[in-house]
């Protein structure tokens, strides 16, 4: 059976009940969801944060993220439904950004898929943050921390 | 070919993207942005440190040392910070 | 600051939304929810699943549950926000039956918290399902997959 | 005390929960299991095997070999399969 993945880049917001429901509908084999929703934050270590604005590359960042789908599928064949929605453009601490849903039978396979798929999104995906704090406007740099959570997915 | 500039590559350089027809001896990725460099004081504060510059082609990621021969569309820009 | 838990059994549907909106709304030290959602299946290897009865101890259920939910944040202390909803009564395939909602600053603990707490959740908070299949209702048997599951959080 | 029974060892059993009172030498668990088993078939039946039977003492799991002497209420059920 072919696996239904959803992938969509938009400035729009996303309905987290609504994308469940349309990868749900219908199905009696799904046993398990797991959902990511990444948020703007308004505080970033002592820092308050204004607002983000996020770029992408048109084009190359859909395609990368069909990819990842795809490997995320081939690693937990378990693996029902996916839907990938990243948002872009100007947001605000409290606004959602990046949404990852993963279905399975049992849970295991969603989760790890899940999470596969964010530490990806993090790091290779191509999307870009500019913060405004403290009156400024800088672009995100990448944290070691997520390079280090996309490698240990090369051990398996 | 067409290379294209994000994030604060974009910024710095100036343009989202433009075409550019480099001469024969430019092979790879590194030789591009050695080349591309040397076209104005944007360019070079954009590839100012070479080693952080991240590159696509034809919508792929690639290395530094990826010939850049039969490309069609060069992108530059920082490491990705999506999700 | 202490982290804010909900825990509720109940007989009725859940909203996932409604939930994470209870969870987020006027934080802005929230980057990350994740969400499993568990349902009941139609399928079970080569059956079909008419429905499931869930029955439970009460008070003793939601003493384990916060327990537990005590323990996730203790584990992971960049933990900010846990909800846990858990359906008793009859249901039938697609019926939502758990909820898990985790939140974090970054997604690690977020991920990791609503992992352990399904692990959990799957083996030792007092609940116990009936299924109807082939015309036959029968009480579902333990799976050694999930005590499985909950022995890797001992490591730790 | 209460005891109170679970899933198909209160269908075994045939009812929810009840008030008992043990003779002193009924210590553990253990032989609360044992001393109810010999109360009738249904009992019985619900515990043929006592190594299956998990157990509750004021409504946090103990094992079979867990003092009764304080308990108000002791519950018994099959392993759990919520979640």
């Amino acid at each position: 059976m072919t696996v239904p993945v959803t992938i969509r880049i938009q400035d729009a917001d996303f309905d987290i009940a609504a994308e469940i429901t349309a990868m749900t509908k219908g199905r009696t084999d799904i046993g398990a969801v797991v959902s990511f929703t990444g948020l703007c934050r308004g505080i970033e270590g002592d820092d308050t944060v204004a607002a983000l604005t996020l770029e992408h590359y048109p084009g190359m960042a859909e395609e990368e993220i069909q990819r990842h789908a795809d490997e995320a599928i081939r690693r937990w064949p378990a693996v029902t439904a996916l839907t990938i929605v990243h948002r872009v453009g100007r947001l605000v601490p409290g606004d959602n950004i990046v949404l990852v849903l993963t279905a399975s039978a049992h849970r295991q396979a969603a989760f790890a898929a899940a999470e596969f798929l964010m530490d990806y999104l993090k790091t290779n995906a191509p999307f870009w943050k500019r913060e405004e704090r403290s009156g400024e406007s800088r672009w995100v740099e990448a944290h070691s921390r997520d390079d280090a959570a996309l490698a240990r997915w090369s051990k398996d | 070919m067409k290379v294209k500039y994000f994030a604060w590559v974009r910024e710095r350089i100036g343009v989202d993207e433009e075409i550019v027809e480099p001469p024969p001896a430019v092979a790879t990725v590194a030789d591009l942005i050695g080349w591309l460099a040397a076209r104005g004081d944007g360019y070079a504060l954009a590839f100012e440190k070479p080693g952080v510059i991240r590159a696509a082609i034809d919508r792929a990621h690639v290395r530094a040392e990826t010939p850049i021969a039969g490309a069609r569309e060069v992108a530059f820009f920082p490491p990705m910070t999506g999700g």
